[in-house]
C-alpha cells in the first residue's frame, strides 16, 4: 500500500509495480486455495470437509478493482469487501498469515477460527466483509461518517458485484452518502454474473455508475478489466472523497474466471466464455505494460513475483501449522466484558 | 421437492416460482431442479438479488389470486426481507379480517454442519415460529418433504417452507441415508400441522426436528442397544402451528422429555416444547426436562468449534443417559 | 371511478368534474375525521382513548394526486397505499361504509375492525394500504406482473411519500418492474416532509423522477399540487403501462395542511407555512376552473358536492352505528380453512 | 431517558445519536427530547426513511470506535433492517473472534394497547432474545430506564433497548402514575443482566416484563387484598442474558410460577421462563408453570379485540386465582 500523493498526470512506475505485485499475490494466493480446498474432499466432492470446508469464492480475474483503488488508500482508510474477499483484503494489507489461518479455521486467525472466508475483520488496516450481499455498504458509510465527524480526510470503500447494487441497501446507503456529503466510494465489479444470473437479467440498466444520477453524485466506468484505468478512475474518487466532495461510484467491467464459488457446475455460460476471457488476463497485460512501455527488467519482475508467491507460501504454511481452537472456545467472544 | 412442485404446477396455472439463482440453476440447494425446462422462464423466474421486492411481489401477486412459490436462499437472509415476510405476509390475511388471501408458499434453506459459519448455517425455526400468521413446516425425510410441499402449495395460507440443507440428497454435501430415500411417483399429500413419532419407546420421549431428529433417531438405537433405554423420538415436522397433542401424549407415556433443536437455545424450540410439558403435562414428568440446542452463540466455522454447538448423535445419547442415570 | 379511454388532447369536463367531487368528498370525509378524532379524547390528548383511537394520518391538501390517476383506473387495476391512504381510497372507490367502520373499529368493517386506519384492504376494487414505509411498493409490483402473466391490461399504482423514496424497498421494486417491463407506476407525493424531517434533509436530490435514470423508465414531475397537470402525466403513464412499455415515476409537489398525524405539534415547521399552502387549496383552484373555464354552473357544482358530502355523512353515520366486534373474534382470521 | 444521553454525551465525544426524527421532533416517544439544541446537528442526526442504512452506518461507526445510539422508530420495522442487526450488530464481535468491538445502543420502542394495530404495537421481546450476540434489555420504571441507558452506553457489547411507549410518560398517552416517577438527577448505572423482585410474596411467583411488570404488581395487590394471596412478582427487564437465578430461588420459596407476557405465546418470553422452570425447578413446582401473553394471533386494532389479546391486570388477576383454587 502506498500513501495518497497529489494527483498526478501518468501512473508512476512505482505505483504499477506496486500493482502489479499485488495482483500476482493474490492470483498465486488463489491458485493456491483452488488446490487446498480440493484436498481432504475425495472421493465425493463434500462441501464440509477437507483442509478448507464451507464455500469458497474466488476472486481470480478480477484483481484490477481491488488494486487500482487499494493504491491509493492508507490503513487509516476503511474497506469493507464481499463474500469474494480475499483479492480486497490483499491489496488492503490484511495480514496475510492470520487471513490464511481464519480460512482454514485455525486458532491464529484473524477471528479465531470463528469467521472463515466470508468473515475476515482485520481492525488492524480498517478492512471487514461478509456474506450478505450488499450489507458492506452501510458499514463503510459509518466509517465516512466517522471520518468526517471526526475531521479526518480517511475515505471509506465498499466493494459489491453488479448483483449487489440491485439491493436495497445500495439504495439506503448512497442516498445517505450523498446526502452527508460523506467520503465514500462504491466500487461495483461487473463480473457479468451473480451466482447464475447474467447481469442483463438483474439489472435494468446498463451499468452502475448511470445511477450516480440518482443521489446526485459522481459516477465513473472502467472498460475492459483495466488495472490503469481503474487506478485513474480511483484516483479521482478519493480525491473527491478526501476534499470532502462527497460519494462517487466507480463499475468497472471484470471478469470471473472460476465458478460462483468451486463446485459450481457453471452450466448457465458457454464453456467457451472463460478461455475467451483467459486471453484477456489483467495480469499478463500490466506485466507487457512494465517489461515494454516501462523499461521494467525480466529479473525485477521475478523478484517481485518471487517475493509475492513467498509471502504466500509462508502464510500457507503458517495456517497449516497452526492449531485448532479448542471446541469450548466456542462459547466465548459473544460478549466483551 | 422439485417433483412436488412441478406436480402442482402442471394441475394449476396459478402457480409459478420466482428467486435467486432458481432458473438454469435450479436453485442452489436443488429445489427447482429442472423445472425451467419444463414451465418455461415465464413460470419459472430468476430474479435479481432484492428479496424485499421479489418477495413482497409474490404477496402482491397472491394478493391477486396467483400461487406464487418464491424461494429465500438462505433461511439467514431474511434480515433484508423480513419486513415484507413478518408485517406483510404474515398480517394481511388477519388485518382485511380473512377478505384478502395469501396463498403462497416461501421456502426456504436451513441448517448447518458444513462449515458456512455465522450467516450461512442456521435454521431459526422459532424466529419464525414465534410469529402468527404463517404457517411454519420443517419436513425431514424425503416422504415428508414432497407431501408436505404438495400441501403447502395447495393451502390457502402462507406457509413458511423450510428444507434442510443436509437432507437434499446433494452431490456435493454429506451423503446421508435418510436423505435418498424412495418416494412415491404420484401426487400425495402429508399434512401442516401434524408431529410424527418416528420410533416408538417407553422411557423417555425425545422431540426432534429435521436434522435432529435423524440424530435423535441414531442415539435412540444407541440407547436401546448399549443401555437397554427405549426412547420415544417424535419429529415435530411442523414449528408452527405446534402439534402439541403428539407430545403430550407421548410424555404421558415416557414421563420423561428431551427436546433437541439444531436452533438456538435461549426462545428457541425447545422453550416452547418444554414449556407446554411444564404447563400440560407437569404431574406426568418423573425428571426434569432436558434441552440441547445451540448454546447462546452464532454458529462458529471451525470444524472443532461448530461440532461443539451444533447438537450431534453422540450428544443426544450422553444427555438421555445422564438424565436416566439420575434417577 | 371513470374507464380507460383513449389518450386526447384535452381533459373532458366529465373527469373535471369527476375529479372534482373526489377531491371534496375526500376532503369533507377528512374534515369529518378531524373532529371525530378528537371525540372521546378530552381532557388529556389520548391516543388510545375515543371513538376513533391509534394514529391518524389525514391527507387534506394531497388530493390531486390520488384523484389525477385513478380517474384513468378502473377496478382491474390495483393501488397500493400508505399509512396515509384516505384520498386514495376515495378516488379508486373503496367502499366508504365499510372503511370508515372499519376506522372506527367495528364489526362491518372492511377487516372486521382489526385493521384499522392504516390498513384497509378492498379486494372488490384491488385496494390495498399498510402502515410500513414503501412496503406497499413490491406489492404493486406483484399485482403488475400478475397482470402480465395473465396477459391483462390492468395496472398497478403505488403511491408512497417523498420520504419513502429513500427505502430499499423502492430500489429494488423499480428495478425488478423495470427489468421485467411491468406495468408499474410509483407516485411520489412530496408533501416536503417525512414526519419532521424536510425533503432535503432526506433526498440527495431535487426529485424522484431524476430517479427513473437509474432503472431506465420514464419519469414525470407535477409541479403546484396541480390536479389537471397529474391527470396528464398520469395518463401518460396508464397508456404506456397498459401498452407494455413499462414503468414509470411520476412526482407531484403536493401539500400537507395538517401535521404527520393527528396530535403532532408541527414544531419543525414555520407557523405560516400552513396558511400560506391553504391559499393554494387544489380544491378551489379546480373550482375557479370548473365554473370559469368549463362553464359549469354553480348548480351543478353544488350538487356535487352535495352529494359528496351526503355519502360521506351516511358512511359516518353507519359506522356509529354499526356494532364492535366480540372481543373472542380476536381469535378468528388468522388462517383460513 | 434522554438525560441519561446527555449525560453521557456530555462526557464522552464519541457518543451520538442518529434516526428518524430524533432531531427538531426529540424522537417520536420522546427519547432525544432536547438533545439537538444542546449538541446540534453534528451529533444529533435526522435520517432519511433508510434503517439498514443508518443502522448499519451505527455498526460501521462503532467498529471505528464511535459510541453511536440508533433509533429504530418503533421495534415493528425491524424487518426492513433486521440483517444489520441480526448478521452484523449481532455477529460481528463474534466472528471477528473478539476483535471487532461494537460499543453501540439501538434503542426502540415497543408495545400496544392505544390501538395502533398489527404493524405498531408488538414487543417482540423474543424475536430478539432468541438471537445470540445482542444485550436485550427492557427497563419498566423512569429509574431503570436511565440507570440501564447509561449502561447500555458504556457497555461495549450492541445493546438493544426497548422502551416501552405507554411508560413514556408522554402527554398524549394515558397517564401512567408509574411512568412519571422521580429520578435522581445526577448519573448512575442499573445493571443489565439483572431481573428484579418488585413486590415480594410467598404463594405464587408472577415473572412479567415492562408494562406487564406494573399489571402483574397490581393483579398481586388484588389478590392480597381479596383472596389473601401473595404474589411475588419479578420484572424480568433483562431480555438476554436472561437472569435464571432470581427466577429459580423466587419459585423454590412460592413453588408456583406465573408468566406474563405483552409479546406473542408460542416461542416467546413465557416459553423460555417455563422452560428454565421445567429444566432446573421441577422438583419445586408444586402446581403447573401458567403462560399468559398474547394469543398466536397480530394485534387486532379495534379496542375490544385488543383489550382481548393482550394481558391486563384483570386477566393476571384470574388466572392466578384459577392456579391457586386448582389445589
Ligand atoms: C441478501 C443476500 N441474498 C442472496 C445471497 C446469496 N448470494 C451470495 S453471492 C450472490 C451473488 C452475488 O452477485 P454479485 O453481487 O454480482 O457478486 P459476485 O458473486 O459476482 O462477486 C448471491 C445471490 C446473499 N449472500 N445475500
Ligand atoms: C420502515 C418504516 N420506517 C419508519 C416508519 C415511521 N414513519 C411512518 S410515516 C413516516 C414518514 C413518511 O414520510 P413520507 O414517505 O414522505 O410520507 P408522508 O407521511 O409525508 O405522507 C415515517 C418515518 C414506518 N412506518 N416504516
Ligand atoms: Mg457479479
Ligand atoms: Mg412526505
Amino acid at each position: 500500500m502506498t500513501t495518497f500523493e497529489e494527483k498526478q498526470p501518468a501512473v508512476s512506475v512505482e505505483k504499477l509495480k506496486w500493482m502489479y505485485e499485488q495482483m500476482v499475490k493474490s492470483r498465486y494466493y488463489e491458485d493456491q486455495m483452488v488446490d487446498v480446498y480440493t484436498e481432504g474432499k475425495v472421493p465425493v466432492f463434500n462441501i464440509g470437509a477437507g483442509t478448507v470446508p464451507g464455500e469458497m469464492h474466488l476472486s481470480t480475474g478480477q484483481e484490477p478493482a481491488a488494486v487500482g483503488i487499494c493504491v491509493h488508500l492508507t490503513k487509516e482508510d476503511t474497506v469493507t469487501a464481499p463474500h469474494r474477499p480475499h483479492h480486497h483484503a490483499i491489496a488492503k494489507g490484511v495480514d496475510l498469515k492470520k487471513m490464511t489461518a481464519e480460512i482454514f479455521g485455525k486458532e491464529t486467525g484473524l477471528g479465531k477460527g470463528k469467521g472463515g472466508h466470508m468473515h475476515l475483520f482485520d481492525p488492524e488496516v480498517k478492512f471487514s466483509c461478509g456474506g450478505i450481499v450488499a450489507a458492506g455498504i452501510p458499514h463503510a458509510v459509518g466509517a465516512a461518517l466517522t471520518s468526517k465527524m471526526k475531521g479526518k480526510d480517511w475515505v471509506a470503500v465498499a466493494f459489491i458485484g453488479e448483483g449487489a447494487a440491485n439491493a436495497g441497501a445500495f439504495h439506503e446507503s448512497l442516498n445517505l452518502a450523498a446526502l452527508w456529503n460523506l467520503p465514500l466510494i462504491v466500487v461495483v465489479e461487473d463480473n457479468s454474473y451473480g451466482i447464475s444470473v447474467a447481469k442483463k437479467d438483474s439489472t435494468a440498466i446498463e451499468s452502475n455508475d448511470l445511477r450516480a444520477a440518482a443521489y446526485g453524485v459522481a459516477g465513473a466506468y472502467v472498460k475492459d478489466n483495466d488495472p490503469i484505468a481503474m487506478y485513474k478512475a480511483a484516483e479521482e474518487a478519493v480525491a473527491r472523497a478526501r476534499s470532502g466532495q462527497g460519494p462517487t461510484i466507480i463499475e468497472i467491467e471484470t471478469y470471473r474466471f472460476l465458478g460462483h464459488f468451486q463446485g459450481d457446475p457453471e452450466l448457465y455460460r458457454d464453456k467457451a466464455e472463460v478461455p475467451g476471457l483467459r486471453q484477456l488476463d489483467p495480469i499478463l497485460k500490466l506485466r507487457k505494460r512494465l517489461t515494454e512501455s516501462e523499461k521494467v527488467s525480466e529479473a525485477e519482475i521475478e523478484e517481485m513475483e518471487k517475493r509475492a508467491k513467498q509471502e504466500v507460501d509462508e502464510a500457507y504454511q503458517f495456517a497449516r501449522d497452526s492449531n485448532y481452537p479448542e471446541p469450548e472456545a466456542a462459547l466465548n467472544d459473544v460478549f466483551q466484558s | 421437492m422439485a417433483e412436488a412442485i412441478a406436480l402442482e404446477m402442471e394441475q394449476d396455472p396459478s402457480v409459478f416460482v420466482l428467486g435467486e439463482d432458481i432458473g438454469k440453476y435450479g436453485g442452489i440447494f436443488g429445489s427447482t431442479q429442472g423445472l425451467i425446462d419444463k414451465f418455461g422462464q415465464e413460470r419459472v423466474l430468476d430474479t435479481p438479488i432484492s428479496e424485499t421486492a421479489f418477495i413482497g411481489a409474490a404477496i402482491g401477486a397472491a394478493a391477486e389470486g396467483m400461487r406464487p412459490i418464491a424461494e429465500l436462499m438462505f433461511v439467514d437472509f431474511f434480515g433484508v426481507c423480513m419486513d415484507q415476510i413478518y408485517n406483510h405476509m404474515a398480517k394481511i390475511p388477519y388485518m382485511s379480517g380473512g377478505n384478502v388471501r395469501l396463498p403462497m408458499v416461501l421456502m426456504t434453506a436451513v441448517g448447518g454442519g458444513y462449515n458456512d459459519a455465522a450467516q450461512h448455517s442456521q435454521t431459526l425455526y422459532a424466529t419464525f415460529g414465534h410469529m402468527p400468521g404463517m404457517k411454519v413446516v420443517a419436513p425431514s425425510t424425503p416422504y415428508d418433504l414432497k407431501g408436505m410441499m404438495i400441501s403447502a402449495i395447495r393451502d390457502d395460507n402462507p406457509v413458511l417452507f423450510m428444507f434442510h440443507k443436509s437432507l437434499q440428497g446433494l452431490g456435493w454435501m454429506e451423503q446421508l441415508d435418510v436423505a435418498v430415500d424412495h418416494v412415491p411417483e404420484e401426487s400425495y399429500t402429508v399434512p401442516l400441522d401434524k408431529a410424527k413419532v418416528v420410533r416408538e419407546g417407553s422411557d423417555v420421549t425425545i422431540v426432534g426436528i429435521q436434522m435432529m431428529t435423524h440424530y435423535a433417531v441414531e442415539a435412540a438405537e444407541k440407547l436401546s442397544k448399549e443401555d437397554g433405554i427405549e426412547a420415544e423420538v417424535i419429529d415435530l415436522r411442523s414449528v408452527a402451528p405446534i402439534d402439541k397433542k403428539t407430545i403430550l401424549s407421548s410424555i404421558k407415556k415416557t414421563r420423561r422429555l428431551v427436546v433437541v433443536d439444531e436452533d438456538y437455545l435461549s426462545y428457541g424450540m425447545t422453550a416452547e416444547v418444554a414449556a407446554i410439558a411444564a404447563e400440560e403435562a407437569l404431574y406426568d414428568l418423573e425428571a426434569p426436562v432436558r434441552r440441547i440446542a445451540v448454546p447462546d452463540v452464532p454458529i462458529p466455522y471451525s470444524r472443532p468449534l461448530e461440532d461443539f454447538v451444533i447438537p450431534g448423535p453422540e450428544k443426544i445419547y450422553q444427555q438421555v443417559k445422564k438424565l436416566m442415570d439420575e434417577e
